[in-house]
């Protein structure tokens, strides 16, 4: 379906009710269950959250009642709104802001109940895709663990208040001129609230105002301040087909406009158009980009100034780079001797600069010091690189860690009576050394507005319910400071309010309704006649044109450039960590980010891209380190770091760098709900303001008691005999070969098939009409796990917890395989570094399909257009499809996993498609349900389906735009021309199993043209093998 | 006379190969009569011996623990166990198979032995049979219980219905469903049948009205006329023949559930008779195991000689040699077909994580009937029950590592697995034991174990009291000799 | 041995094997009996059809339709484009009702709901498992009647289901439509006959508007 | 002279003479049967091989019962499948013909076997006039043997050759046990 259909998105119509609820008696007793404080029949007339409630509740339970059907109710609306038809989707676009910068997005909604988070096209930052992370805020909508009310805690008690109560009492708090008042906040780039915060700061000029993120891109804003004399706000650049070299950075994943990055590096690998950019990556820990780097070297966080400082020095003495006189300093010899790795890299890469000078870009990571994001713009400076700046839309805002450092001095010196806490949770992401929780307790009035009672709430006077992204007006900036809007898809579903509306209480306004404020603020900047026109244009773009930042060319500031240059020098000095002395490095988690999503099942289902751990967080760990410190694979540590230390589960990870150690934040969530509660360790204990990110010095103690990591894959370390055979099969299943043998020899792919010819016993089908099929380019794949939460939410896949994944029985339809790479010969107890390759693997639909024909009752039959299809209801759950399955993507419905569910969280439930039952098989039918509903739709007004017509869940969203769907038989349609080119092959085709998505080999683009020719040569070791079968 | 030969060779063991005399398949000084009052004693005597009792109380608690188990898997999901993403089939499947192996033992005595003019049949055949019945009641229910919705199982029959549905008779598990089905009703009707003129026995013998009635109407009136004989041997022997092909079938069948399968370790051609070699293994090994503490209990030792117990140690002997040879062929075939699927797996089942279970599996099936060879020890009961308890031990690993083995590590080294069993798969396990004991020990004391009007065919005094003709069997009716007589 | 010293001896009476054919003829009834009751007894078109539930107001179809006229899709107005026929709205009976028998006693429900905006909570007739997506409009627009699925809705006072809505009836449709077929302009004209043979028609009807009815089990299952 | 109470007596159902070896058995059944007796019987408590020959017992028609059956049970099997599988309710399974015999084979033949060995019991039990609980010679305390160790030869008055004294005579020089009388149950 292509996005926003509906042209005529008016502000307050798309809200109302639905056409047909059906109401049962259980579902009365589960609104009672669900929403104590209302009595059924006391309603309002048609206030708009009961009936939400009602009928979205309601439709989900339709939705689960599989057995004979019960005496049902119909019940239409009294008035319908105009322009709506019940039953049919609608799309409306919004946007969710996370640190600082909005994300704009489409979000689909079924008779009122948001039910799907999609990219918006139009928004620079999504680009119609959506991180996985994005797309789990629905659930996090209907999360039952929402605080629910205001919460006042006075002398150990606890009352229950309206928010009149509120009102009332924050008329006395915020009193006078804002003496003792302190505002602490998350980071916004939305227009209205920096007119509410300055309007709240005229009201209370004494009032202070500080904003706190624990994860931030500060440090690049502090290293442009050093190099330019002001900050500048850093805007990469994938797509150029030149040399990207990342230092520490991965800017497919922490980046703001990660997604938009992802489309230009997919952009930017596509051979057959030519494009083969060169992708360099120095780090720590393996990232996403790491995974797709063409030259990658591991090195702790503390060795990455030391190369990068290496390559300036060769840029300016092999390659006569020239250095401006400011930043002179920077060409000394770096006075520290590399590994022959390093040196290799470091050599390879400034001869790539060089070359590609014009066409190359050199990104750090915001793990590091503001001193080297000085030395990468200097160098991006010199070498003329393709990184934009824009001015910063707030240059006097102090670092997060300054402004949460300046609120705790105040607290500490007693100064602050009032605290205002507008979302964030700093009791639990706050510097441990700050002792931020033990202060807020002796504020005398602490008022928190979080979606959570959380950690933080806990320990405040008042908590007031916060409405979510979904439920609440708003606006924000995209990272190049595109307008981007925000209405609520539903209304607040637990008496919630927006940190806008809150503001603007605090502030005293007279509009202080989301709404009011969004379109006043808009319309200020509109001096037209028809505003209403713009407006509803705003909406239904989500976008507003016009109003990205000026670009601008910045010149280096000498007087700064001599303290960047220092600050290096102190960098280098610092002596690399070993076993003994270990770097920690805090990352933000692929999944939870900085512990906000904790609560959100999905994203703790997800299997990490590369540890593939569910469910908790781990220490990676180098096997080298492992050995050094004799530890062992899932064996629980003790990390010590200053004077903290806590216990968490090794993870051994090749491709770790030597002597660091890393571990991600937003675990060890007390607070945070059923779902996150004490799920992993709780990072930030180790955290201080003086070493947020990388910690050195830290110490390693195994504890010898093991601990079993819910993996969705069997860990890196297993039986020599596993492992040997797997290095064995990876060559065939993930095909590589380098850019320069794939050239030379397109068939570099295919030459080594070799098994005997696929004859049928039977006479092959014919297959007429549209014939459905998928390709999938390995080149672009990124393993970010969008995909996996887009069918997850499309599909009513359930959350079956960590105690089911331990057991093997995940059930996301789509999972993202994850192999290593190691150098052939060595042994598992030998491995350090390796190479890591992702293949998605769902249901590829064989014509020849080994499921269908040993179901006894023919639950999984073949349809004519080629699916493989899984009829739930007639499944009796032998499970022999999944034994018969070569890919093994078929998920079984052990126990009823909706048992326990939320009537909220089923409100989330897609009506199109079966909510599965106890004891049935399920799986991928490349969306059948979408494939469905353009059918009917094409065949009603008698048009051929157009070749992307059909998307499914999947493909929609996946940034790189690596799946592709189509129609097989029309020779034009892009999934056939893909099946086409040389690249294409599918997996276990010896089988003669025929799969329907064919995957693209994936390339190699190195410097030394090496990387390994065609897929490895497991034949040659077969024999071998064969001989020791012999 | 060559009878007191035999007899001077010892009491009771006929187990001699003296070419020149048949040996007696019924030893001691016994006639029809003797025969009659040992068997139908063990049924008429009033009250079981207290060891019944504890047996049956043992064995029936542990049916309720079966029962139990199945309750809790049907009220909470087949999740109960350890099955998961690859191991689909677990214990279940893996006791189905070890179950109807061990249903084969009783079919094959009664038909194969009886075309071969195995005499010696006569006296374990019923028991066999009896055995059988019960292992398939215990073998039928695993596949009724392993499916995730069972209230639809029934979807698996040709039923019309209100769908317009018919079952997909290309699956592989709906052969089975007629195989298996089969193979009980007819192990059944063989059995009842045979059973008929002994349950006349019973009823001519009550001294009660109650066991007159019950026996008379299970017994349908037999009256022992010759012309009843006549067509009730001529029944016998076309369910003879019939039997003789489904038993090979059944288990051929069930191979076929992995045989068809595309899966490395299962996808091979020698299953069917690999099979059915391992189901006539494990079933003789049953009976052993049986038979053994039986006959000395109930003081059968006349009727069930050494000689039977010997003849099955060496068929044991056999057959476990038959499936050391397919345990090797496997092998060889994995590495000669070339197929690096098919070879990992053979490897990974002899070294990979699963090798204490293949080597169990070696050890129990392939060494132990290996001391069958020594006559002292194949003629010492109490070696050849351990050794049969053993087998049996074996074969059920055998079907634990063709089907766990096989499925925990398959195509792809992303979804590979480890299977894991829980409590309730021990416990089901366990408990379908005890259903099939209960069964036994039911069979016995209601019903007799012993063929008697088969034994007493085959006892001296059934033929013509004449030289030469001594435990002579066949007759062929020169009736023309009697006349001049 | 069993000479038992009482001179009794047990038998079974003479009349016990009278009973023989009895007891034969007794089973075979007994099954016979047994596949009758399952086979029809059970069956949707025994226990579905006919269900015609009473509801909240009396409204006729008889009078609307039949009577009056009225079109199905001034109220159904989904059913041409949507899955859903769509139940109106009070909104849409108060078009007329605001005068006409406005102070009718069955239409208070109508009222109510119109001015307090709560629904009138009308009783689902046809209704599918939910596990079955039912496209109104798939159908609609191939010339496949009203008439076909719901009955002579024209002349119900109160509605009822007239066809057993099981698989197995979708599927007899789907294999053969012919008989079931109609231009398109007469798929709300319930009384409508053809004047020719339908399977002719139906046939002619097949081919010129190339309806081939899916019998893919995705097809109605998601 | 039957003191069996249970039965009134009726009219004569035979003579029934009763042996102790095998040997008397076999002669005594040649005899009866050159004497050309028809409505007459043998019983014993197991097979004993050569009566049939003795007695002249003419062959069963069971096998080709149970062949026909048999075939039935083929046909059956096949139809069925190829019936439901491919003409009621076709589907495609993995790119399969809808009716295929190698696929067929296992389901046809376990109902050939099914259907012959139950034609196979019900056939033999038809045949016998089975079951048939209650027989004149129940009534004879000394016949209960017959399932135990003793053989009998029941000859029956309905036979056209039955003579009350001839008969006896005849059975009486063939066993040297007392002739008994069975009386006809009423």
């Amino acid at each position: 379906m292509p996005p926003m259909k509906s042209e005529d998105t008016t502000g307050p119509v798309y809200w109302r009710s639905l056409e047909e609820l059906q109401r049962t008696p259980e579902f009365r007793e589960a609104v009672k269950r669900e929403f104590p404080n209302d009595a059924w029949d006391q309603l309002p007339p048609a206030t708009r959250r009961q009936f939400l409630k009602v009928m979205g509740a309601s439709l989900a339970m339709a939705g689960l009642t599989a057995c004979r059907w019960p005496k049902e109710e119909i019940v239409p609306f009294a008035h319908r709104p105009e322009g709506r038809t019940p039953g049919v989707p609608e799309r409306f676009a919004t946007s969710m802001e996370m640190d600082g910068v909005a994300l704009g997005m489409v979000v689909t909604s079924y008779d009122g109940r948001p039910i799907k988070a999609e990219g918006n096209e139009l928004h620079p930052d999504s680009l119609g895709a959506l991180s996985a992370i994005a797309q789990a805020d629905v659930l996090q909508l209907y999360d039952p663990d929402r605080s629910r009310r205001l919460l006042l805690r006075e002398g150990g008690q606890q009352y229950v208040k309206q928010w009149s109560d509120f009102e009332a009492s924050a008329v006395e708090d915020f009193g006078g001129d804002g003496t003792g008042l302190a505002v602490l906040t998350e980071r916004s780039s939305s227009p209205t609230r920096s007119l509410v915060r300055d309007r709240f700061l005229d009201t209370y000029p004494k009032a202070s105002w500080h904003e706190y993120e624990p994860i931030s891109r500060d440090n690049e804003r502090e290293g442009t301040r050093l190099v330019f004399g002001r900050p500048l706000r850093v805007h990469p650049k994938l797509d150029a087909v030149g040399v990207v070299a990342c230092f520490d950075a991965d800017p497919l994943f922490d980046h703001p406009s990660s997604l938009r990055l992802a489309r230009e590096f997919a952009g930017a690998r596509h051979p057959e158009s030519g494009a083969g950019a060169r992708l360099y990556v120095a780090e720590s820990s393996f990232s996403l980009t790491g995974v797709r780097a063409d030259h990658r070297v591991a090195i702790a966080s503390s060795r990455v100034p030391v190369v990068l400082a290496r390559v300036a020095h060769l840029l300016v003495a092999e390659h006569h780079i020239e250095l401006p006189a400011a930043a002179a300093g920077y060409a000394g010899e770096a006075g520290q001797t590399l590994s022959g790795e390093e040196t290799r890299f470091a050599e390879h890469l400034a001869s790539d600069l060089a070359n590609f000078q014009g066409g190359g870009a050199i990104l750090v990571g915001h793990q590091q010091q503001p001193a080297v994001h000085a030395l990468a713009a200097v160098l991006n400076q010199v070498l003329g690189s393709t990184v934009e700046y824009t001015a910063d839309p707030d240059p006097d805002r102090p670092t997060h860690l300054q402004a949460i450092n300046d609120l705790v001095a105040a607290m500490r010196a007693g100064s602050v009576q009032t605290l205002l806490i507008l979302g964030g949770n700093p009791v639990y992401n706050a510097p441990a050394d700050l002792r931020f929780g033990e202060l807020l307790g002796e504020v005398p009035v602490s008022i928190h507005l979080s979606l959570y009672d959380d950690e933080t709430s806990q320990r405040c006077t008042w908590h007031l319910p916060r409405a979510h992204g979904l439920e609440s007006w708003g606006d924000g900036r995209a990272w190049d400071g595109t307008w981007t809007t925000r209405q609520p898809l539903i209304a607040p579903l637990y008496d919630g309010r927006s940190a806008l509306e809150v503001l603007a209480l605090a502030a005293g306004m007279e509009h202080t309704t989301g709404y009011e404020l969004v379109r006043d603020n808009l319309g200020g900047r509109f001096r037209v006649l028809d505003f209403d026109t713009v407006w509803r244009r705003a909406l239904h773009n989500g976008v507003v044109g016009g109003f990205a930042w000026e670009t601008v060319s910045p010149r280096l500031s000498p007087g700064r450039l001599a303290v960047a240059v220092d600050g290096l020098r102190a960098l280098l000095d610092a002596a690399p960590p070993t076993s003994e002395r270990l770097e920690l490095v805090l990352t933000a988690d692929s999944r939870v980010w900085d512990g906000r999503f904790a609560n959100n099942g999905w994203l703790q289902e997800v299997p990490d891209a590369l540890t593939k751990v569910t469910w908790d967080n781990a220490l990676l760990i180098s096997p080298g380190t492992a050995r050094d410190l004799g530890i062992d694979d899932g064996e629980m540590v003790v990390i010590e770091a200053g004077e903290a230390s806590i216990e968490a589960p090794a993870f051994v990870l090749p491709g770790q760098a030597r002597g660091s150690v890393s571990l991600a934040l937003g675990y060890g969530r007390t607070a945070a709900g059923q779902v996150g509660n004490d799920v992993g360790v709780n990072a930030y204990t180790l955290r201080t303001t003086a070493a947020p990110h990388v910690i050195s010095g830290a110490k390693l103690r195994g504890t010898g008691r093991k601990y079993a990591l819910a993996t969705t894959q069997d860990h890196f370390a297993i039986d020599t005999l596993g492992f040997e055979e797997r290095n064995l099969r990876v060559g065939t299943l993930v095909r590589e070969a380098s850019l320069d043998a794939y050239l030379a020899n397109p068939e570099v792919f295919h030459e080594h098939e070799h098994h005997p010819p696929l004859i049928s016993l039977w006479k092959d089908q014919a297959y007429e009409g549209e014939q459905w099929g998928m390709a999938i380019d390995l080149n672009t794949c990124i393993g970010c796990n969008a995909c996996v939460v887009a069918c997850q939410a499309e599909n009513n896949i359930p959350v079956v917890g960590r105690e089911q994944v331990l057991n093997q029985r995940e059930m996301q339809w789509i999972r993202i395989d994850r192999y290593f790479k190691t150098e052939p010969g060595l042994r598992s107890d030998e491995i350090d570094d390796a190479e890591v390759v992702f293949q998605p693997m769902t249901c590829v639909q064989c014509e020849n399909a080994p499921c269908e024909q040993v179901c006894p009752v023919a639950a999984t039959q073949h349809t004519t257009d080629g699916l493989n299809a899984m009829v739930y209801n007639r499944c009796v759950g032998t499970r022999y499809c999944s034994n018969n399955c070569p890919f093994k993507v078929r998920r079984f419905n052990f126990f009823n996993y909706h048992k326990d569910l939320a009537d909220t969280t089923m409100m989330q439930f897609n009506p199109e498609v079966t909510v599965r039952a106890r004891g049935v098989m399920e799986k991928c039918t490349f969306c059948t349900q979408r494939i469905e509903a353009v059918r009917i739709g094409a065949r009603n007004d008698n048009r051929p389906i157009a070749d992307g017509e059909i998307v499914p869940a999947c493909a929609q969203t996946c940034p790189t735009q690596a799946i592709t769907f189509g129609n097989l038989n029309d020779p034009e349609s892009k999934v056939s021309k893909l099946h086409e080119e040389k690249r294409s092959y599918a997996t276990l085709a010896e089988l003669n199993i025929r799969p329907r998505t064919q995957y693209l080999g994936r390339l190699k683009n190195r410097a030394d043209g090496g990387g390994d020719v065609g897929h490895g040569a497991p034949h040659g070791e077969a024999d071998g093998r064969g001989k020791e079968t012999a | 006379m060559s009878e007191a030969a035999i007899d001077s060779v010892s009491y009771l063991d006929n187990t001699g190969d003296d070419p020149a005399v048949r040996a007696r398949l019924v030893v001691g000084d016994n006639d029809f009569h003797s025969v009659t009052e040992k068997v139908c004693g063990i049924v008429e005597q009033p009250r079981p011996p207290k060891m019944w009792w504890v047996a049956f109380a043992a064995a029936s608690s542990l049916t309720l623990v079966l029962f139990a188990c199945i309750g809790y898997l049907v009220t909470t999901g087949v999740g109960v166990w350890g099955l998961q993403v690859p191991v689909g089939w677990g214990y279940a499947i893996v006791n189905f198979v070890f179950w109807v192996g061990i249903g084969h033992a009783g079919t094959l005595i009664s038909a194969i032995l009886f075309l071969l003019r195995q005499r010696w049949r006569t006296s374990i055949n019923r028991f066999a049979e009896a055995m059988t019945i019960f292992a398939v009641v215990c073998a039928g229910i695993f596949p009724g219980i392993h499916v995730g919705r069972i209230w639809f199982a029934y979807w698996l029959f040709p039923i019309p219905n209100q769908m317009s549905m018919w079952p997909n008779f290309r699956s592989p598990l709906l052969w089975d469903v007629f195989a298996v089905g089969t193979y009980a009703t007819v192990s059944l009707l063989f059995w009842y049948m045979g059973m008929i003129p002994d349950l006349a026995s019973i009823r001519d013998r009550a001294k009660t009205k109650l066991r007159f009635y019950i026996y008379g109407v299970l017994s349908l009136g037999w009256r022992s006329s010759n012309r009843h004989w006549h067509r009730f041997e001529f029944a016998y022997l076309l369910l003879a023949a019939l039997a003789t092909p489904l038993v090979l079938s059944v288990h051929s069948v069930v191979s076929f559930d992995f045989a068809v399968s595309i899966m490395p370790g299962w996808h091979t051609t020698i299953f069917p008779p690999y099979f059915v070699a391992g189901a006539i293994f494990s079933g003789f090994a049953m009976v052993v195991t049986l038979i053994i503490p039986t006959r000395k209990y109930f003081g059968l030792e006349e009727i069930i000689t050494a000689r039977h117990l010997e003849n099955m140690s060496k068929i044991m002997l056999a057959t476990g040699m038959m499936v050391g040879l397919a345990y090797s062929t496997e092998f060889f075939i994995a590495w000669y077909s070339g197929n690096t699927y098919e070879a990992f797996t053979f490897l990974n089942r002899a070294f990979g994580p699963y090798a204490w279970a293949y080597w169990t599996m070696v050890t129990c099936n392939v060494l132990v009937p290996q001391i069958f060879w020594a006559r002292k020890l194949r003629n010492n009961t109490v070696v050849l029950w351990v050794a049969s308890i053993l087998i049996n031990v074996g074969m059920w690993f055998e079907r634990f590592v063709i089907v766990v083995s096989s499925l925990s590590r398959d195509y792809l080294p992303t979804s590979w697995g480890y299977y894991r069993p829980t409590a309730i798969d021990v416990l089901t396990f366990l408990g379908s034991f005890g259903l099939f004991f209960t069964l036994f020990l039911l069979f016995v004391r209601f019903l007799p174990m012993i063929g008697m009007a088969e034994v007493k065919g085959v006892m001296p005094q059934a033929h013509l009291d004449r030289p030469g003709h001594r435990g002579h069997g066949d007759y062929h009716g020169d009736i023309a000799g009697v006349e001049v007589v | 041995m069993n000479e038992d010293k009482s001179n009794d001896i047990f038998i079974f009476p003479r009349w016990s094997w009278v009973l023989r054919p009895a007891v034969a003829v007794g089973a075979l009834g007994g099954a016979l009996y047994a596949t009758i009751v399952v086979t029809f007894g059970f069956s949707p078109r025994a226990t579905d059809v006919g269900y015609a539930p009473v509801q909240p107001v009396p409204y006729s179809h008889a009078v609307h339709v039949g009577q009056l006229g009225m079109d199905c899709r001034y109220c159904h107005t989904g059913v041409e484009q949507t899955a859903h026929a769509l139940i109106p709205p009070s909104q849409t009976c108060m078009n007329c009702h605001k005068s006409v028998r406005s102070n009718s006693e069955k239409l208070i429900p109508v009222f109510e709901s119109y001015s307090t905006g709560m629904p009138v909570e009308w009783i689902r007739v046809h209704d599918l498992p939910d596990y079955v997506y039912f496209n109104h409009s798939a159908h609609v627009r191939r010339g496949v009647g009203c008439v076909s699925c719901h009955g002579r809705i024209d002349t119900m006072e109160v509605v009822s289901q007239q066809e057993p809505l099981s698989m197995g009836w979708c599927l007899d449709c789907h294999r053969n439509p012919e008989r079931h077929l109609r231009p398109v302009e007469y798929v709300f004209q319930l009384d409508w006959v053809p004047e020719e043979d339908q399977l002719a028609l139906g046939a002619r009807l097949r081919e010129t508007n190339d309806i081939n009815p899916p019998q893919d089990c995705n097809t109605c299952h998601r | 002279m039957s003191t069996d109470r249970g039965h009134t007596s009726g009219g004569l159902y035979g003579y029934l003479a009763e042996f102790d070896k095998v040997d008397e058995l076999l002669v005594a059944a040649t005899k009866v049967r050159d004497a050309g007796y028809t409505r007459w019987d043998a019983h014993t408590p197991f097979v004993i091989h050569g009566l049939d020959a003795a007695m002249g017992v003419k062959k069963t028609v069971l096998p080709y019962i149970v062949f026909l059956v048999g075939l039935t049970g083929t046909a059956a099997g096949i139809l069925l499948q190829w019936w439901t599988n491919a003409i009621d309710y076709p589907f495609l399974i993995s790119g399969k013909p809808l009716f295929s015999l190698p696929a067929n084979i296992p389901v046809a033949f376990e109902t050939t076997i099914l259907f012959a060995a139950i034609s196979a019991l019900v056939g033999m039990l038809a045949l016998n006039g089975l079951p048939r609980l209650s027989h004149p010679l129940f009534t004879n305390r000394s016949f209960k043997r017959a399932t135990d160790d003793r053989f009998f030869i029941s000859i029956e008055a309905s036979d056209p050759l039955f003579d009350a004294n001839a008969t006896r005579e005849l059975l009486e020089s063939v066993s040297d046990q007392p002739v008994e009388e069975i009386e006809e149950l009423t």
